[in-house]
């Protein structure tokens, strides 16, 4: 566990190629880091989501850091389609893995527990499972009349990400309800996190934030970014800027106005667009 | 109290079909299927339980992303709703892309978690406003998640209604096909076969669509517009208006 | 979701032959429904703990309720060996399904989940297994040498039963960092809950209680019980009472000795034990 | 500060196994395991981390009694506590009971973990201090969990070591046998093998076991006590006593 300056320092060590895992938009997503990635021009991500993938997407994907993307969805929510994505999937300019948000989740649960794969109801007679050469169909050995049931491989991310209201000075985060956050840190082999504060009593000598806590443990590097999630909101603290997300929409509808967007928002930025909140 | 807009028209439509049910969960960007659940939460004085995805408000989820689709297989879940952008007279759900796959013509954001969901929650109404040919199509180009399941596949879920803004139809599990329980006030069973894709059963006289009750639009204008403004805002204002 | 007026109206549906799934004793414990559960002379129960039991399941095997036993392991913790277990043990008057501890978690969490079984690491090679005809292993399908896996079916206990500090008036109930209790209560048709206090606001419209919540969906009934897991302990309210457990260990070396300390401390007792702490 | 007690003398011994260990876990009822490993994050100024099951302090579990399997499964624990009511020269554990199972003659607690954290976590420190011939027999009456595996079962883990309260031994997973590697002071390697029901291999010259380091039991006396009271006051009082 190490302490960063800022989301830069944060993810300096993240490879090209990494199989990176972020949280879905209803949840903390690390905005200010995502930015920090594309500053550092990184390249050929596996960016898997849990289980739908938004904003933070699209602008890896137009910014060109994505190579296969595995998600059960993504779009801009209320802002409408992600343009992005869109035209990468269309183009086929990067390798799109289609899932179903419980398969993720399953999946990620997997590497949590340590086992191989995880069985999962549902999905078998959909294309998204003709899909899918790496997900098997067996016959599933309690049931008497042998019915098939889908076996998801376990998938291990080198990294998650993710921004969360507090940590403490021991390196436990504070993630309240979003478990899905618990279950990435637990699946992959390291775990990034931008926070609003650190405080310096242990979150874990209080029972009632204990409840919400991932222990130090699981986290391999924090960085204090205030605003972390914006512009999409942080619960408690801010709410998503709407507006900034439909200017963005707008921009990204086509390369060049994407281009044009990153490197006044991104680029020239240089850690600052959280401020602006 | 006789006149109402498109959405509380649909919001009606869509309680009714509520009638009974003990719990509903409602996905994300669904405004008028949330508003039709809260509505039924009221009319049954809290008989019906609604388990809202979106925001805070009316969430009840404290197990992360997984755990609505947990409750979903634990048998907790009696109704859900979902979309498509092609929907096939199998109630095969497309949400993915048109074209052939993967090299998409036009890429749809995904499939969520219809994958799962129609395949265990019992009663799954298909909510899809538009009613065109784009939308209703003799075979979707994707199968996010079929309508039916050969004989050995788990199976306790799957389709139950599609509500459109021209009418309602219910679907067979045994036929393997919709067949049209109403046409809303002002449309003609012509208008819906014009623009449906698929074919479709249907009865030789269609009823037409019930109008919302009045007691249920005050319900919804004095009571849920304030509801649903907290996971809706933008729709709340739209559709309520000043009410809220 | 119900609320009784005690422990004694809260178990009152619980059938004889229910599959009943208890916390082990680290966790938090429905002493006071326990006890209730023997004054209404409940049999024929299929105990499970989540995963190891203790004074709550000696004192149900003692007063006969106990058909079949599930657990990794029974004992009275510091007090030693759990009398009545062994003894029941060693006569052949329960039957015993030996398991270990993650194996029963899995199985919950197959429920949990939905799904008919879960895979484990490790128990091959073990009597655990040898003796689990229940259990099964398979190649695992994603190994290239098809190494063998452990499947464990899915358990679904008629009915879960725990004490709380606190419940809502919604009927969510605050469990903390227990996590073990959250998927007792998925896993569960029925979840039973006694609890120290009962507030009117919703500990879900509290951020910080509501990382540690239970949703009132998974609860069918509560009753309020102060002292609710004495003598055991409920951290942060009162510590477990060495003392009453250990005069238990040696009262309940001989069935004699049980059913005096039983007539004494749960007939007689009527629900006042809990008061004494 | 030679005079040193028979807990301080084995928390001291078990402590040198962990030297290089990056994360241990301590189960139940283990105070002179836990003393050791605390003791050891003091001394490796925090490199080495410890997690406590039993109770609320050094105690980093927020998932429920399952995350530390989990976390073993992760193969982010690197060295674990196991005992065992029998324990044979293949390094077998019986928790559960003597004679023909289920008919068991004397019934133990239990397997609790031990079946799976042999399997997943890389060095299984065996802590039994009763020497006897009734606890290290020829054969185990009940395999709760196995010490070795066959070719193709996935077993990163395992048993390390032994700690009794006569000696040290270290076990050798391709001869599946323990190596006697010291007697502790005052005791013989005749003793050992009189009080051994198994075989164990033996250099010709077995040393002696090292007496607690001063400066170490110093530590465990003025701070360790303190820490591991949070968990087993009793353990604390009766050992460290006034100190603490």
């Amino acid at each position: 566990m190490a302490f960063f300056k800022d989301p830069d320092a944060l993810v300096q060590d993240v490879p090209n190629g990494a199989l990176l895992v972020l949280p879905p938009d209803y949840s903390l997503v690390p905005m200010a880091a995502v930015r920090a990635l594309v500053r550092k021009r990184i390249t050929d991500l596996h960016l898997l989501f849990t289980p739908i993938g938004g904003l933070a997407g699209d602008i890896l994907i137009g910014a060109g850091c994505v190579k296969t993307l595995e998600a059960a969805a993504l779009s801009l929510g209320e802002a409408g389609p992600a343009p992005r994505f869109s035209d990468a999937a269309q183009s086929g300019a990067i390798a799109i893995k289609d899932s179903t948000c419980p398969a993720i989740h399953s999946a990620l649960q997997a590497s949590e527990k340590g086992v191989p794969f995880m069985p999962l109801r549902g999905v078998i007679g959909s294309d998204v499972l003709a899909n899918r050469p790496d997900w098997k169909v067996i016959d599933d050995p309690f049931d008497p009349e042998g019915g098939p049931i889908l076996l998801l491989p376990a998938i291990k991310p080198d990294v998650a990400l993710f921004h969360a209201p507090l940590a403490d000075s021991e390196g436990n985060v504070w993630i309240g309800k979003r478990r899905e956050l618990v279950t990435m840190a637990h699946a992959s082999k390291e775990t990034l996190v931008t926070v609003e504060r650190i405080q310096r009593p242990s979150l874990l000598d209080d029972p009632t934030m204990a409840a919400g806590t991932l222990p130090a443990m699981y986290v391999s590097g924090i960085a204090e970014a205030k605003g972390g999630c914006w512009p999409l909101g942080l619960p408690g603290h801010y709410t998503a800027n709407l507006n900034a997300i439909r200017e963005y929409a707008l921009q990204a509808k086509t390369q060049a106005g994407f281009d044009a967007w990153l490197q006044r928002n991104v680029i020239d930025d240089q850690g600052q667009m959280a401020q602006q909140q | 109290m006789t006149d109402y807009n498109q959405d509380e028209f649909l919001i009606c439509a869509v309680a009714r079909l509520l009638d009974g049910v003990s719990h509903v969960a409602v996905g994300n960007a669904s405004p008028v299927p949330g508003s039709a659940a809260l509505m039924m939460r009221e009319v049954t004085q809290g008989a019906l339980r609604v388990s809202m995805i979106a925001g805070d408000a009316n969430n009840p989820f404290t197990d992360g992303g997984r755990e609505l689709f947990d409750c979903a297989g634990q048998g907790r879940i009696e109704a859900f709703f979902l979309g498509g952008a092609q929907i096939d007279g199998q109630a095969n759900l497309n949400l993915v892309g048109t074209g052939e796959y993967p090299h998409v013509t036009k890429r749809f954001p995904g499939s969520f978690g219809s994958a799962y969901m129609y395949f265990v929650v019992p009663k799954v109404i298909l909510f899809r406003p538009e009613h065109t040919r784009r939308v209703f199509v003799p075979k979707v180009d994707f199968i996010s998640a079929p309508g039916t399941s050969a004989p050995g596949v788990y199976r306790p879920g799957g389709p139950y209604a599609l509500v459109t803004e021209l009418c309602i139809m219910m679907f067979d599990k045994n036929k393997k096909r919709f067949t049209l329980v109403s046409v809303h006030p002002g449309r003609t069973v012509e208008e819906v076969r014009d623009n449906t894709g698929f074919e479709f059963d249907a009865p030789k006289k269609v009823p037409v669509t019930r109008k919302p009750e009045p007691e249920r639009l005050q319900l919804l204008r004095a009571k849920i517009g304030r509801e649903i403004a907290k996971t809706y805002p933008e729709f709340a204002k739209r559709v309520f208006g000043a009410a809220v």
